[in-house]
């Protein structure tokens, strides 16, 4: 069924009755060419891209409960491609162009708003660094705007220029960043998969590999074994535990970050603005909640869950950079999974087991590399080789010391 | 100023009248009153509007559950959107207005939202608005968020000061009712420590708001007395206007006390609310339970309320929202209202209730086997439709409705930790699953024991349980153990536009489209619908939609599950997380020995890190920084210069393995460093990127004294325990911070030895024998205060470190100001610093990125192979050591007057300027006065063999394209005699 | 003797003195600091060394001594010793000999600033001030903990009498922190 | 969270700084054939187990002990804390 505002008016005055379901709800078969696991943002834009770009409809994604449950349902719906390093900038440009004509490609509307990003500058060494990746960005055909202070003053007069402990200075602007309803990005890409008959399999949890002298035969799920030609794992934050059951050790740690909402407020906010020096970043969703987040918990954790001093870090931030908030109440508070690789940077590459390929490592950058993701996965899986945009996210990098670290922080990964 | 719906009695201070203002009209209250209570008492029913199709609101509840009284409290700064009129404590010149309405409460042109309702459905806006393209942020984005959000900001900072505080406890009781008193009581006299906290100004709890005795004394008059004997306890800490937020981990509990919101501005120097972390080993829930509403047509209307916030506002605050009401009940529970509002000579239209084989009443009559099917009324309730058992219709007329649906039990903390409840058949009701936050416990009607002889029963059972309390429990007060009647029952059929979130607007109808949508996860369900995600986050409207989803799946509310609940329990303002941690107090401010001094000179300070230091010391004349900069440059070079380097990380590295342990955190070997020597040292993190760089001075065969950048320190400091501690335990080190214990000032320039000269006290030789480069010692200074001198340079000139506690680093500083007159001495900022170590080319935060190796920095030699050292191994990966690998080059324009800008990026002379062709980036400039021209360091791949080879510096974001050659990194003094001299 | 005129941390020349609602915050500069950590394998000894100089048994984990010298407890196997300013040219230098080579000594006097809290309502201003217990404390405890992300010694030396040592370049926010603090509760 | 340290009991953990996996206790030997290899995985690999990890916390604003925590990842629960040090030469670390 086509979706467009005419549609809407019709339902309307026929009392609703010819919706139909965004997915089916198949049984799954015995055997399919590729089985992705793990029914995110990233699982179901990859089965997308298969089928519309790479030409694959034998197609199955399975999830372990509803899809878009994960990562994709819980982050803070921001989009950019504002990074520094050559390994990196031309995939999330990609992946941000890929945003900008989703709506059409998919034919569902998830509110991609494109109102800016903003990274405030604190310090001269910060400036440095901030030119620096704007160049970079631009080298990489991105858009990046370097603002001085009074630009800064007249586009967010709200933020705190009186009293800063550490005073305003600039800041790189990237205009064609924004937000994104992120449950509609789920929805979105499952209904047009499934529309190009990919099966969507919910309720249905990866138990194990079945492997047969280095070769991936298939998956064994709670709802029996299902065959595959190539198995793909999407499955962000349980990355670890789902590849524990090849045997693989990755070079990822899991760990929780939380997010924040505050009660709907008129618009207040212009875009994304960032903190350059604490742990805050905020934006406006259309409803009129403030949707904010900071650093992760720092501690490994599968809970999907933090505690009280990263939140109250993230709301001193938050109150240091622009105190006319104080007064907006935080609604609710939860946490998700974060797949967190030794340099900040992500995974998508095959594995040492043959039509074994995984998807993983996205750190903070998960969300808004759902598309490029989903489109470089779906080229590996379909052509066996990396797409171009994704050749750097190798599994072997650091072992040849090919490290993308963007915040330079080793190989720790709660540091990045 | 009339109050028309005041009633007698109730818990109001009648001596004690309060005027407020509510949407611009004067309104007079009396002390115990909220707002909700005192608008109703003035025949105020209309309060708010609708998130979606702006329908007239009033309150709902009397509590803190409320999804639609929600006001504009105060105004200015102190504006408060989205605040409670059923929890604001009324004060006197309390103004407050309605909010997401334009331009009247009574007239609101967004209302034309409800006309279009039915296209207007859940999920409809992911179906359009997609064409054209760039309409979306135009057009449709604009319109949709106006229209959207609830309470406005004031856009100004907020004016009020808060707290955060720490108190820790045996046991840590979470509501004040007749559970959570008796609880207390119990705890409290066997002497435990007790914390007892509940969100409301008075303690009690349902007790407050019922008309039934406990031991034949009125219940709030019993729980008055409770919280007497409770407060005379020094073991029990009572804790009123104190919300507990969420439970964390390991039995730390968020906890919100609003200290001053029920007055009209906090007193000087008083916080408006502190954030409690309250560390407890066991934890009593005794929240209570919520009642729930039941859904049918247009049931969203002003004076449509719950039936037991009907009572509580006739029995606590002596109230009736109207003349004339009905209620609308599937249990025995609604009955109370009736009988308690009948009682205070309010009149009762009927009571209907869904089952065929209820008792009739003298009083008042009762529809059995009833339903309501519709109301009536534009701006507030005039009519309710009823269908009578016998199918025939009848027409009440009624201000209010109070509605009765059940109750659920507020287990909303035993979720935080994931925990999920468990379906009881008997009260047709989720209560507390066995996977609760270890050790928490649940009692009263938060666990399901809805009467209040089941809540102090429980009360009492439970405390003396989670602490083990041995010996007779005390005699249980006596109270009425009416047991639940219920039927469940949802909504009526038929409904269409029968609302569950009233905040949200979401229906039944939009339940039913979902599902047939396909989502039918409750998860789904809420995300597509919005239903539970308004500011009560779904605490009335959850099982509506549940038990619909239920039906319509063919399952059992069980079955369906629930979505989690999350902290915080009530909202919170984000002020309140954050405490005094805002504006200048941010991060804890450092200041240099020399700070007052510098301030005197009219030096202009910088942040570096938590560090305030002088950037550069501006003299009358001069009106652009350059200006100051080049001349502490040029006089330091000529002559002498003096900095405050103290903020230099200092670590006292002790023992009979010092120098092993230096040969492990160094790259660069440190075992044969003489005494009295200092050398530079390379420090990298074990995955073989450069970690630090510093100097460590040999004070003894079993000291030293290293030195980290000012940025580092702690890193530093953590990595060396790690080391100590984790990787080499049997080495005989001891490590301490000393950053702080000394004021240390590079004094630099040709001169600077002379200058010392007068400082130094006359037995230490400082001459460039006795002291040559890179020495270091104990020496006194002034006359036989202890100081330590380092002669290490990193300006390039002849200079020396001076440290001396830190004291005297102010005094130290005027001295050499005074004794330095002579030479011309001159102060210099971190500008000048700055300037003078690019143009000697060494490396400093901007090289040392975190990314970059010896091998980047022109130190790969350093690397000793000789030994083992912590990132030796990983440093040879090949990736690291790439024929091409960027070299730390210097780069000057070949048009003096161009600029050179740090983050610029190195393109060759010809071919294109794209990322592809990149040849490296410009990581620090400055403009040299000695060169008489801006410089720079880069990292340029091969660097190392391209010296004097033109190169383009492009830098598209501040529109920047200049030629360069590339250059040694050491511009001045490159031979290094000055430092030797 | 040397000629220069110190300054306390606050940058005053005389120590400052705060009270309000019965509670008195003083800013204590007359106090000499040296940390003394035992050498590797020598721990016993270190102790014995350590009793002398003190005139009494060196102090538990989380424990002040006061005796002729006082010392309270940093970490495993090292302690912070107090002693009057005076000694402050030789504090250092007297515990290194005192340890001949079982423990290693280093001068902190300048490395840290201390506030005085005295009154009878000193929990109440420390319960929104630091996470430890204080309700829990009794004389001669000693606590490191961090206030207003500040890392700080706590020490109980009785009810009415606690000393804060925090790192002496913060001193002004250390004060600001407790100052505003005591405005708050009392 | 709360981490019961093994000399000063129950402490809050933000006054703790986390670093990782307890393996990295574990250094290769630097001079091994295999050294390469060794210290890549030591440096990169990581078990990430959901349930039982033994990691290393700092006690940064207290006695700047390193410990070794025994925590489960899905629900925090702590199960033990030594002292990182004995713990390293328990596993047969020295100089």
């Amino acid at each position: 069924m086509r979706y467009s505002g005419f549609r809407v008016i019709k339902e309307a005055l026929t009392g609703h009755k010819g919706w139909t379901p965004a997915w089916r709800d198949p049984e799954p078969k015995p055997q399919y060419d590729i089985v992705i696991i793990g029914g995110g943002g990233h699982g179901l834009a990859t089965a997308h891209y298969l089928a519309s770009v790479y030409a694959q409809a034998n197609v199955a994604v399975l999830e372990k409960g509803w899809i878009g449950g994960g990562n994709v349902g819980r982050n803070t719906t921001i989009i950019r491609s504002n990074y520094l390093l050559d390994g990196n900038e031309p995939f999330y440009e990609m992946s941000l162009k890929l945003w900008e004509g989703l709506e059409q490609d998919l034919n569902y509307n998830a509110m991609i708003s494109q109102r800016g990003i903003m990274n405030l500058i604190h310090s001269d060494a910060q400036r440095d660094a901030f030119i620096r990746r704007g160049n970079a960005m631009i080298l990489n055909g991105a858009d990046a705007e370097y603002l001085d202070l009074p630009a800064i003053k007249r586009e967010y007069p709200f933020l705190n220029f009186d009293d800063a402990r550490f005073p305003i200075k600039g800041g790189l602007a990237q205009r064609r960043g924004g937000t994104v309803r992120h449950d509609a990005v789920a929805w979105g890409y499952a209904r047009a998969a499934d529309g190009r008959g990919v099966d969507i399999i919910q309720n249905c949890e990866v138990t194990g590999f079945r492997i047969e002298n280095g070769v991936c035969k298939g998956v064994e799920t709670s709802r029996g074994f299902i065959g595959a030609g190539k198995v793909g794992c999407a499955v962000a934050g349980s990355s670890g535990r789902l590849m524990a059951k090849a045997d693989m050790r990755l070079p990822i740690e899991s760990h929780v970050l939380q997010a924040f909402v505050s009660e709907g407020l008129k618009p207040v906010l212009p875009g994304v603005i960032t903190f350059g020096a604490g742990h805050f970043y905020v934006s406006q969703s259309d409803k009129g909640g403030l949707v904010f987040g900071g650093d992760i918990d720092g501690y490994n954790s599968y809970a999907q869950r933090g505690n009280l001093p990263v939140v109250e870090d993230v709301c001193e931030g938050g109150m240091a950079i622009m105190p006319m908030i104080g007064r907006a109440r935080l609604l609710r508070m939860w946490g998700g999974i974060m797949d967190m690789s030794m340099d900040g940077s992500p995974i998508i590459d095959r594995t040492h087991i043959e039509g074994l390929y995984f998807n993983g490592g996205w750190c903070y950058g998960g969300f808004k590399a759902t598309p490029a993701s989903g489109m470089c996965f779906a080229h590996l899986l379909a052509r066996d080789a990396p797409h171009p945009n994704a050749t750097a996210y190798r599994f072997d990098r650091f072992q040849t010391g090919h490290m993308i670290d963007e915040k330079g922080m080793g190989n720790q990964p709660n540091l990045h | 100023m009339t109050q028309k719906n005041r009633l007698s009695g109730g818990q109001i201070d009648r001596t004690k009248p309060m005027k407020f203002m509510f949407d611009g009209r004067f309104h007079q209250g009396y002390q115990g009153d909220t707002l909700a209570s005192a608008l109703l008492a003035n025949n105020v029913r209309l309060m708010g509007r609708s998130f979606k199709y702006h329908r007239p609101r009033g309150p709902l509840t009397a509590g803190s559950e409320e999804p639609n009284a929600l006001v504009e409290l105060r105004g200015g700064a102190r504006q408060e959107p989205n605040t409670r009129a059923t929890t604001a404590e009324l004060f006197d010149g309390l103004v407050a207005k309605s909010q997401n309405r334009w331009p009247s409460l009574a007239f609101d042109a967004m209302a034309i939202n409800d006309r279009l309702s039915n296209f207007l459905t859940a999920g409809f806006y992911y179906k359009t608005f997609m064409w054209p393209k760039a309409f979306w942020e135009k057009l449709y984005e604009p319109v949709i968020r106006k229209a959207a959000g609830l309470g406005s900001l004031s856009m100004k900072a907020d004016p009020d000061e808060y707290d955060k505080g720490f108190r820790h406890c045996d046991l840590l009781i979470i509501g004040a009712g007749p559970a959570g008193l008796m609880a207390a009581l119990t705890a409290g006299r066997a002497g435990a420590e007790v914390i007892l906290a509940d969100e409301d100004f008075s303690m009690g709890g349902r007790l407050n708001a019922e008309t039934f005795s406990i031991n034949n004394e009125v219940a709030s008059d019993w729980a008055a007395a409770a919280v007497a004997e409770l407060s005379s306890m020094t073991n029990v800490r009572l804790m009123t206007r104190t919300t507990v937020i969420g439970a964390f981990d390991h039995g730390i509990y968020g906890a919100v006390e609003r200290v001053s919101d029920h007055l009209h501005t906090p007193d000087a120097g008083k916080p408006r609310q502190i954030l409690w972390r309250i560390y407890t080993n066991k934890t009593m829930l005794c929240a209570g339970a919520i009642e729930r509403p039941i859904a049918f047509d247009n049931n969203d209307r002003p004076g449509v309320m719950l039936a037991s916030a009907m009572r509580s506002y006739a029995n606590r605050w002596a109230v009736t929202p109207a003349q004339r009401v009905a209620i609308f009940t599937n249990n025995d529970d609604g009955h109370r209202t009736a009988m308690d509002l009948h009682a205070k000579g309010v009149k009762i239209a009927a009571v209907v209730d869904t089952r065929p084989d209820v008792a009739l009443s003298d009083d008042y009559q009762v529809l059995r086997g009833a339903q309501v099917l519709d109301t009536k009324g534009r701006l507030g309730l005039t009519f309710a439709e009823v269908k009578l058992a016998d199918g025939t219709e009848r027409t009440l007329e009624c201000g209010a409705l109070g509605v009765s649906g059940g109750w659920n039990p507020n287990l909303h903390l035993t979720c935080h930790q994931r925990g999920r409840p468990t379906w009881d058949e008997a009260l047709s009701a989720f209560v507390p699953g066995d996977n609760l936050p270890d050790g928490m416990h649940v009692a009263g009607a938060a666990n399901g024991a809805l009467s209040t002889h089941g809540a102090l029963e429980t009360g009492m059972k439970v405390a003396r349980q989670a602490l083990e309390i041995e010996g007779r429990a005390g005699k249980l007060p006596q109270a009425e153990d009416a047991p639940v009647k219920i039927t469940p029952f949802w909504f009526v059929e038929g409904t269409t536009r029968g609302w569950l979130d009233q905040q949200n607007d979401v229906t039944v109808k939009d339940v039913k489209l979902s599902h047939q949508e396909g989502f039918r996860s409750v998860e789904h369900l809420k995300r597509y619908t919005t239903l539970g995600m308004a500011t009560d986050q779904g605490k009335t409207s959850n099982m509506g939609g549940l038990a619909i989803m239920a039906e319509l799946a063919g399952k059992t509310i069980e079955q369906t599950g629930t979505t989690i609940f999350r902290p915080p329990y009530t909202p919170v303002p984000i002020a309140t997380f954050a405490g005094r941690i805002k504006g200048m107090e941010f991060h804890p401010t450092r200041l240099t020995p020399s700070h007052y001094w510098a301030k005197e000179q009219g030096a202009v300070f910088v942040e570096v890190g938590n560090w305030l230091r002088a950037q550069w010391f501006p003299r009358p004349g001069e009106t652009h920084w350059r200006q100051s900069v080049d001349r502490e440059v040029a006089a330091t070079r000529a002559s002498v210069g003096v900095c405050d380097c103290t903020t230099l990380g200092k670590i006292d590295v002790q023992g009979t393995d010092a120098a092993d342990f230096l040969n492990k955190i160094y790259c660069n070997a440190f075992a044969k460093l003489p005494v009295g020597k200092t050398r530079y040292g390379l420090m990298l993190r074990e995955d073989g990127i450069a970690m630090d760089d510093g100097t460590a001075g040999r004070l003894a065969e079993d000291h030293f004294v290293v030195t980290t950048t000012t940025a580092n320190a702690a890193k530093v400091y953590q990595h060396m325990e790690f080391a100590r501690q984790c990787l080499f335990p049997d080495m005989d080190v001891q490590l301490i911070s000393t950053t702080e214990a000394w004021a240390q000032y590079a004094v630099a320039g040709p001169n600077s030895r002379k200058l010392l000269r007068k400082i130094v006290d006359a037995e230490f030789d400082i001459s460039n024998e006795a002291f040559p480069f890179m020495a270091c010692g104990n020496i006194t200074v002034c006359g036989g205060l202890r100081a330590r001198l380092f002669r290490i340079s990193f300006s390039g000139e002849l200079a020396f470190e001076i440290a001396v506690p830190a004291r005297y680093g102010d005094a130290l500083m005027r001295r050499l100001m005074k004794d330095g007159e002579e030479f011309n001495v001159t102060p210099y900022g971190t500008e000048a610093l700055g300037v003078m170590r690019i143009e000697k080319g060494h490396a400093a935060g901007n090289e040392l990125n975190g990314t970059t190796t010896a091998l980047n920095l022109g130190m790969g030699r350093m690397v000793s192979k000789k030994k083992d050292s912590i990132g030796s191994v990983l440093s040879e990966r090949p990736g690291l050591n790439a024929d091409d690998a960027l070299k730390l080059v210097g780069i000057k324009p070949l048009n003096k007057s161009d600029k050179v800008t740090a983050g610029g990026h190195l393109m060759n002379a010809q071919g294109p300027v794209d990322a592809a062709h990149d040849q490296g980036y410009v990581t620090s400039a400055a403009f040299s006065p000695s060169l008489d021209s801006m410089i720079g360091l880069a990292f340029l791949k091969s660097g190392e063999v391209r010296m004097g080879e033109r190169l383009r510096l492009v830098s598209p974001v501040t529109d920047l394209t200049v030629e360069v050659e590339v250059v040694s990194a050491h511009f001045v003094d490159p031979e290094g005699e000055r430092l030797r001299a | 003797m040397h000629d220069l005129t110190p300054i306390t941390a606050l940058g005053g020349l005389a120590p400052q003195v705060d009270t309000h609602g019965g509670v008195t915050c003083t800013e204590v500069p007359d106090v000499a600091l040296a940390s003394y950590a035992a050498r590797l394998g020598q721990e016993k000894l270190a102790q014995a060394a350590l009793k002398k100089v003190l005139g009494a048994a060196v102090p538990d984990v989380a424990r002040l001594v006061e005796a002729e010298l006082a010392a309270f407890w940093m970490g495993p196997d090292q302690w912070m010793i107090e002693a009057p300013l005076a000694r402050h040219e030789t504090l250092a230098e007297d515990l290194a000999n005192a340890a001949r080579g079982v423990a290693s000594v280093t001068e902190q006097t300048d490395a840290w600033t201390r506030f005085d809290l005295t009154g009878d309502r000193l929990e109440t201003v420390l319960e929104l001030l630091c996470q430890m217990n204080i309700r829990a404390m009794r004389a001669g405890d000693a606590h490191r903990g961090s206030i207003h992300h500040l890392g700080c010694f706590v020490i109980c030396r009785g009810a009415e009498h606690f000393s804060i040592y925090g790192p002496r370049a913060s001193a002004g926010s250390l004060h600001h922190a407790l100052v505003s603090e005591m405005k708050s509760v009392l | 969270m709360i981490i019961n340290h093994p000399l000063l009991g129950p402490r809050d953990s933000s006054e703790f700084v986390y670093l990782g996996d307890a393996s990295l206790i574990n250094r290769p030997d630097p001079d091994a054939e295999d050294r390469a290899q060794s210290f890549y995985e030591y440096g990169y690999l990581r078990i990430n187990p959901a349930g039982m990890h033994r990691e290393l916390w700092f006690h940064e604003a207290g006695d700047r002990s390193w410990l070794v925590v025994t925590r489960d990842t899905t629900t925090h629960e702590i199960t033990s804390v030594e002292m990182a040090r004995d713990v390293a030469r328990a596993q047969g670390r020295s100089k």
